[in-house]
Formats: C-alpha cells, structure tokens, sequence
C-alpha cells in the first residue's frame, strides 16, 4: 500500500482549503456517506456559467476531507462543463490510480492510493459526488 | 483428449476405489476440484484473508479487491452486460430461490401464469409452486416431445399475454436435452414476460453468452464447474433487480439503519447480505480461469464426443433403455438395465471403482413422465477419457452378470 | 500465553504489512484459519469429495458420511439437544433470515411484539422489521444503561403477554456486552414467548451449552471461529422447526415433488436446500476440533486477559473515551479518539501493520445512542499476544502525532 | 467399502422368501422410500399376540427387498413385542454396523456393510420401518 497519509494530504486536512460558508452562495448540496458517517455540504457561488466561488463543511475522515479541500481549489474559476469534465477525470483517476492525460490532477495525485483501497474509494470521492449533485441542481434550475 | 494431460491436476483422479482406479462418471451432480482451485483458496487464507468491504486495513482492502476481481471474472466469463448484475448465492438453488421470492412474490399477480417445463430440476419447480400458490398463478408446463425435447409449438401457445415468468433449465440434468433458451428468451420478452434460465448443466460444459442469450435472469453453481461448494452465482438484469426487494436482509446490503426502518445498498450489495462465501468465490474465479485456460468450445467438444460414445454403446447393450435426445446432448447420458434397480447399478459399478448416480436427480416429476422411479445416470467432464466410457460397459456386464 | 504456541499454525501471521509484522486485531469481524482447517478442507476434497445425500458411490458415502459426522462435531460443541436441530446455513445472517421468514412470517401475529435491543447487529434487527412490518407486530427495544449493559428491571415489563420473540445478541461485537442470556431466555418462556440468540461472538469465544442456555434458536458463523467462509449453523428446537414452513426450497429438502406440490424431507434437511456447503461444513468441524483442543475455558480466559489489558491501557491514553461495560466484557474493545475520525485511527495503524476495525460494525442504531458516527474497535483472539496490545498502545500514539 | 453385494444378500434377492399376498391376513401396511422409490407392502396374520405369517411384496434395489426377504424369515412366529425388540435391535445394528449382544441377526449381518453407508441405510430399514407402522396399527385396534 503506497503511504495514503502523505504530507499534502495531511496539509489539507489539517488546514482545510476554503471551509466554511459563503457570504452569498447560490447553491449548497449536501452529501452523506452512510456506510461511514462521513458528511458533506458543499457550497458554491454561481457567476454565469462558471464557479466563482466553493467551500465546504463537514465532518469525516482526512481522506475525505483533504479531498473536499482539493476540490475547492481545483474547482474555484471553471465552467460548469468544465468542472463535469474535471469530474470525470478525478473518478475515473481514483479508480484506476494513474494519473489522465492533459491537465495536471495537482495535489490531488496525493490521493492516488486509493485506487487499491476499495473501502476508501468513496470517502474520497464523496466531495465529487456531491459536486455533481450540485450541478444537476443547476442544470434543473 | 485435450492437449494437456489435465487428469494430473485433479488428485482425487489418482485414488483408488475397492481396489480399483477411481472412474469419477458423476460431475453432474458436482465436479472435482483441479490442484489450482484449492491453491488459490489456501493461498487467499494465508495471506490475504480478512472479511470485505468493511475493514479499513491492508488484508480487508486486499480481500475486497480480491473478492471483487472475482465477480468480474465470472461476469466476463459468462460475458454479462453488467457487472452490477453479477450477485455472489450459494448456488443455483439459492439463486432461484432469490428470484422465487424477491421478483415472483412481488411482481407475479393472481391470474398470471408461470411457465416451466417438466424437466426441471426440483429447484426450478418448488419455488415456482410455492409462489404460484401464495399469489394465486397458473403454472403452465411446457410439454415435452417423445425424445425429450421441449415442444416448441406448443411453447409458442402456453407463453402468453397472461406469463409474468418462464422459467427453464438450459441443459437437463437427466435427458441431456440442451432447450432452445434464444428462442425461449425471444417467445418471453414478446408477450413481455421475464424469463430465467437454470444454468447449472450448461455453464459448466458450454460457452455461455448473456449478452447473446438476453435473459433477464440467470443461475449457476460453482461446484458444478470445478468451483468450491457454497459458492454460486445470480446473475440478473440491473433495471429489475433494482425494483425487487431485498431477499435476505442485515449487514452489507443496508445503506442506513433505524431502529424501526431501513434502507438498501446499492446493486449487487442489496442481494447479499451477511459476510459472503468470500474464499469460495476466489476459488470460483480460479476454476473459471482453469476452464478458460483450456477453453470452453475445446470442453464442450470433448463433453459431446464422451456423451456420443456413452449413448452409442449404451444403445447397443442388451436390455438397455437410454433417456433423451440423439443428438443436441448435454453431458449427461440416462438410462436403466431391464430387470435391475439403478441403485443396485450404481453399488455394483462402485465395486469396479465407477461412480454414477442413479436415483431420480431432484427431478420427480421428470421419472413419472419417463414412467420409471429413477434412473441410472453417467456424466462427463474434462477430466474424463474414452477408456472410461468402455469401464462403464465393462462394468454393466458384470453387474448383469451378478444380479441375474 | 498458551502452553503451545498456537501462533505458529496460522500461516498469514507471518506476513509483513508496509513492512512490520502484522498484529492482527480484527477477529470480530472474521477470524484467521489455521492450518489444520485449510489441510483437512484440501483433503477432503483430493480423498472423497462428492455430492452428499444422493451419491450411492463409495466417494458418495463417504462425502455424506463426513458432512453429517461435521454436524455431530458441531452439535456437541454447543451441547446442542438434538442432533436433527442443528442446520447448516451460510452464517449468522442466513440463519435469522430463515428464522425470521419461517418462524416470524408464520408464527408472529398482529399486535404481538418482538423484543430486541438497540445494540443489535443489522442481522438481527433488520429481519424482524421486516417481519414486524409484514404482520403488523411491534418491535420493542429492552433499553441499555450508561455502560452498555441491559436494563434487566425494564426487560421484565418489555417482555410481556404480547410477546411472540426475543431476539437478542450473547455477545455485543461493539461494546462487548454479554448479555444475561439464561435470564431472558426464562422471561421469554414464561411469558410463553420463543427467544432468538444470536451467538455471532460468543459461540467463537466461550463455551457454549444450549442444553444450559436452553433457547429455541441458536445462530452463529463459521468464520468467526477459525472455519471457513460460506459456513454457519442455525440451531432450532425440533419441534419448532416441524411446524415451521420451509426457507429455501429445491433438491434435498423435498420429500416427494409433484407438478403441483411437493412435500417436505425430514429434519433438519428440510432446511437444508441445494447442495450445500460441503467442503466448508467439514472444515468448520475441523475448527471446532482444533478450538476442543486448546479448550474453550482457556481461550475465554486468554480473550479476557487481552481484553483487560486494553481496556485498561486504552482508558489511560489521553482523549480517549473507551465503550461498553468494564467487567465482564467479550473479546472487543470499542473507542474512539478525540479529533480523530476512526478511519483514520485505523488507516494510519494499518501503517504500523495493525489492524483493527473502524466504522458503524453494523450497528448504525447503536453508533446512535453512543452519539457517534463511528468507533475505533480491536479484537482478539487465541493468536493474539500481550505484546498486540501494547502495538496498539504505540500506534495510537504515533497516530495522534500524525494527525495532531 | 465391505461388499454389500453377498451371496446371502443375492441369494434373497433372488429367491425372496415369503414373497407374495396371504391368504387369510389381519393386516396389511404399505411403505414406501420416495427419496429412492422403493415400495413395498408387508402382509402379516397374527394369532392372538404373535405374528403366525408375514408376507411382503414390493419392487426397490436388492437391499430393501433382500432386507424385507429376511425380515419375513426372522419374524414369523415372534410374539408382538419380541418383534418390537427385534427391530430395534436391527435398527441398532444398521446403524453401528455391529451385531448386538443376545440373539443373532442370521442372514441379516451380511448387510453389516450398509452401516457405512449412509444413503443406503434407508433401503435396508425400510421394511422394518413398515413394521413398526404395521405395531402401531396393531395397537390401535
Ligand atoms: C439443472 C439443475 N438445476 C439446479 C440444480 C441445483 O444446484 P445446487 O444444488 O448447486 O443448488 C442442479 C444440480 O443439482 C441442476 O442439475
Ligand atoms: C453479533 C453479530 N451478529 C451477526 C453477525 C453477522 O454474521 P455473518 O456476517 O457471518 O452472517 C455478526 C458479524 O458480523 C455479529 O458480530
């Protein structure tokens, strides 16, 4: 097992990237991992089609938290259809551990463990989940 | 037979039986287990055993990966659409069992019928009733022609707007008679009936296709097809399962649990509730990945070549009666020797080292159509040699010989 | 910590884990096997594997022969009444499942009760909503006090004249508890009520007589006591199974079948559909032979010696809040540290090579009450050392530095 | 395996004895193995509180017939509850596979064999299970 509990990761549970709420948000999803309790509200303020703003609470494991804080950064200032993509991209990297072809997965290449983790898939794809709730929610809007 | 000498890996081949070679003519009933099977369950204990999908340690994540990698050999293996589809049971009776109360409780209403054939397996039969009766449905048999091929036309006629289920072996385990499920599939889904197919005659022996096959449910057992016992598979179409209620209920298929309510994970976890056979279902994907290594059409070839010679020969002994179609057979080759009980067969064949069964093979109704009690019945499987075939003639003479 | 050194007969605890020797700590939610379990599973299988029941060859009656000499290993084990009581089902949730549909289907009526407690595993709480919800019966839940024990004074007024079941687990695999089992199985009959006890953790740890205990049914897993996956065992009083309908229903069950209805094989067979799971139930005898050995007194003594030490070391770390009853505790230790998701605890000491459990251990309603999403849990069993206990004691602190 | 298949076995098989109808019987049971198929249907005439003639017919495999052959041999002439001894004691024997002490079995410890063999031990008791049906009809009366 390649060590999952590395510095970058440690780094963001312990100094969570963007947790918190948003002063004027247009949207807030809430995700929940029931097999384990982990929990999740993520935040976004909507600018058009593009993110201008995300942030999130919640309690859970680090995996799933540093990963929530990944997210926020990562996300903050695309498209819509460019976070979809960027969906993709994470889930089917956690899936399979190998980093995709084109842009740079950053600080999430920390996450790349867990692609031998079965159990622990879902803690880090929780954020990810629930983002793309969040963009169904747009799309009904 | 086949290129491989596959005899070496089977060690239960090399004991001898009252003295005598062992001649192992009852793989129908269940199949020995090849060196790599038992291998790779002792190696899976030793080294990579803890329970699945819960433990957050390097043995319960290389478990779960393993157990995993396990239904998707067996999904390839039997070229499912979905893998979500692919349910890990006990074996087929529990698979059907599964069907039985999760779909045909629920989804089959007074008034409708259910279609079966008279040479179900009694586990292809008894669940059916059971339902039947509780919902207040017909069940509808599919007669039978003289040589034991299900009557197509009449199939055609029994398969209508009122048929919520049919529900059909692909191989009997008696007859041998290998039905026309393509067709069968075909006859279901245009009155918009689901059908089942009982795998447990064929997966062993053929190449199995679902996503040519289409059926909406599929059962098999591994020890039939050189797997471990308590280890079998269900695999059903994704959209259905989805809207079946749970079968057995408790840990790893709930999603969250109240005192008063609960609600369910997601497919295949639903269906399987409680700690699975988890070393059995690894020992499944091995014997899959025997079975592949040798190659199912080469298997099937040899199956049919051992079961031509056995029904040939058998037809030319005197007092001979064999069971079944000519031609179309599955591995299995029924018959009775006038004037001798099967069972007398089978214990004076075991005194020459052969072991067949005789009885009526869970399949009742099927002796009372053959108008006999029961049968005596050899069957073939990769391991097997035409010298075995002559073994089984060598020995019906002398137990004619003892019991005249 | 026994005379011999038992470690040495279980091969996976030679392995590394990221580099240190592995200190297995999760044997609650499945035990390792030894290496007598593993041989006497492979021999069976090279020397006189076949179907059971049915075969009338010598490898026929052979296989019959041990898997019913299995049952009589098993049954004097738990001091089991009769001999016929005892099934083999797939594990603990097979067995309440079929309780809960034969019996509590059946036998259970509108505006009786079900008497469970809230630190119920998920397969003993889920079926009886079920149940509950399908006859309209309620479900009544004997409340706990602050450390995890029962309220047996509330007990006493739960179980009443409406009662129809009892449901309660021996052992808690969260907190640990052991349940006054002899005492509610008297509340349960003298209100003419039958009681369920699900003995997942207890059969494993401390001897069991039922002859003492003297419940209607009786549940429990074969891997959680040195046996294989797919096995486990249901005990129910004889007379209670006759009346009950059958579970699953195919071959072996069946006495004589029909087109249209069948009717039902003696006890236990009756509950015994399909081929079952021969290899495992052969294995399961060889770990009760292999636990009879050490001796079921010694192993509980070892089970609490662990047990003592780790509660005692654990409620002496900082920020550490340990669960359950401090006396007379089974073999688990639940906890959790402060600021430090339990995945997380059991994440980074799987780095050190430990493992232990993290998560809900299917008991969502009691994570509830406890007021916490999840807990941190260590188990022991005979392999276990003093020397895992302190591991864990160091990994716990290298943890908390990580995370801190 | 010991031989199941003796020449005293083959020889009642061959020629059972007391094979057939009674003239004049008192009572007549039928049992039956569905399991296996075998049937057969004991005859019996019974002269107060003994068994004068016992007859049986029936089709099944050698054992259960050459079984009911013997079983006709050893009961006739017994009194009602010397009978009842007597198919404990076989039953006994079939199981342990060893001759009881007292009495002995005659021809009936060629099928010795069968205690080993579980699936057929059901073949060998079947006329003497039909037996105590046929005791307990007695009774009754
Ligand atoms: C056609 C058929 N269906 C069902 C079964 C039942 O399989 P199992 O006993 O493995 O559940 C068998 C095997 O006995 C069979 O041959
Ligand atoms: C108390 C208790 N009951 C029931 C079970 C379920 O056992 P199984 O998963 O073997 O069916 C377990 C184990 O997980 C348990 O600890």
């Amino acid at each position: 097992m390649s060590d999952i509990y590395s510095e970058i990761l440690l780094d963001h549970y312990r100094l969570p990237r963007n947790k918190g709420k948003l002063f004027q948000e247009t949207i807030s999803v809430e995700g929940k991992n029931p097999l384990c309790g982990d929990e999740i509200v993520l935040h976004l303020k909507l600018d058009g089609e593009r993110v201008s703003e995300v942030a999130f609470e919640g309690s859970g494991c680090a995996i799933s938290m540093a990963s929530a804080s990944m997210l926020t950064e990562d996300l903050k200032g695309r498209t819509l259809s460019e976070v979809e993509s960027r969906i993709d991209q994470f889930r089917h990297f956690i899936r399979e551990g190998a980093e995709p072809e084109g842009e740079s997965l950053n600080d999430m290449i920390s996450l790349s463990g867990v692609a031998k983790l079965p159990v622990r898939v879902k803690c880090a794809t929780l954020a990810w989940t629930t983002m793309e709730e969040a963009l169904r929610q747009v799309a009904k809007k | 037979m086949l290129e491989r000498d596959v005899r070496r890996d089977f060690p239960i081949l090399n004991i001898k039986v009252n003295g005598k070679p062992l001649v192992y003519l009852d793989s129908a009933a269940s199949s020995q287990k090849p060196n790599d099977v038992l291998q790779s369950y002792c190696r899976f204990c030793e080294s990579r055993y803890a329970n699945v999908h819960r433990g957050i340690h390097t043995l319960g994540e290389a478990a779960t990966g393993d157990y995993e990698a396990a239904r998707r050999t067996v999904a390839e293996f039997i070229n499912a659409p979905e893998l979500e589809g692919v349910i890990f049971t006990r074996g087929t009776t529990e698979s059907i069992n599964l069907v039985a109360r999760s779909f045909g409780h629920k989804f089959i209403k007074h008034g409708q019928s259910i279609v079966l054939t008279p040479m179900e397996h009694h586990a292809n039969l008894v669940p059916w009733q059971l339902v039947a009766k509780a919902v207040g449905a017909e069940l509808r048999f599919i007669p039978l022609k003289e040589d034991g091929t299900l009557d197509i036309s009449e199939a055609r006629k029994l398969i209508d707007h009122t048929t919520a289920l049919v529900s059909v072996t692909h191989v009997s385990n008696v007859l041998g008679t290998i039905n026309p499920v393509g067709e069968l599939v075909q006859l279901a889904h245009k009155v918009g009936a689901k059908i089942l197919v009982d795998g447990a005659q064929s997966v062993p022996h053929m190449p199995v296709s679902l996503r040519e096959l289409n059926p909406d449910f599929y059962a098999f057992s591994g020890h039939k097809m050189l797997g471990p016992t308590g280890i079998g598979v269900l695999y059903g179409r994704p959209e259905i399962l989805a809207d079946m209620d749970p079968f057995l209920t408790g840990g790893e298929m709930i999603r969250e649990v109240y005192l008063d309510h609960a609600t369910w994970n997601e497919l295949p976890y639903k269906f399987e509730a409680g700690t699975p056979a988890i070393a059995e279902a690894i020992g499944l994907a091995e014997a899959v990945r025997y079975l592949t290594s040798i190659g199912m059409e080469r298997i099937a070839q040899l199956d049919h070549l051992l079961t031509s010679q056995a029904l040939n020969k058998l037809s030319r002994e005197p007092d001979t009666k064999v069971y079944g179609p000519r031609t179309q057979h599955g591995a299995v080759v029924s018959f009775n020797v006038k004037g001798i009980h099967p069972h007398d067969l089978a214990g004076l064949l075991d005194r020459e080292g052969i072991a067949i069964r005789a009885g009526h093979h869970c399949c009742q109704p099927l002796m009372r159509w053959l108008d006999v009690q029961a049968t005596a019945r050899a069957s073939f499987y990769l391991y097997n040699v035409p010298e075995d075939v002559d073994a089984l003639i060598e020995g019906l003479k002398v137990a004619r010989k003892v019991l005249a």
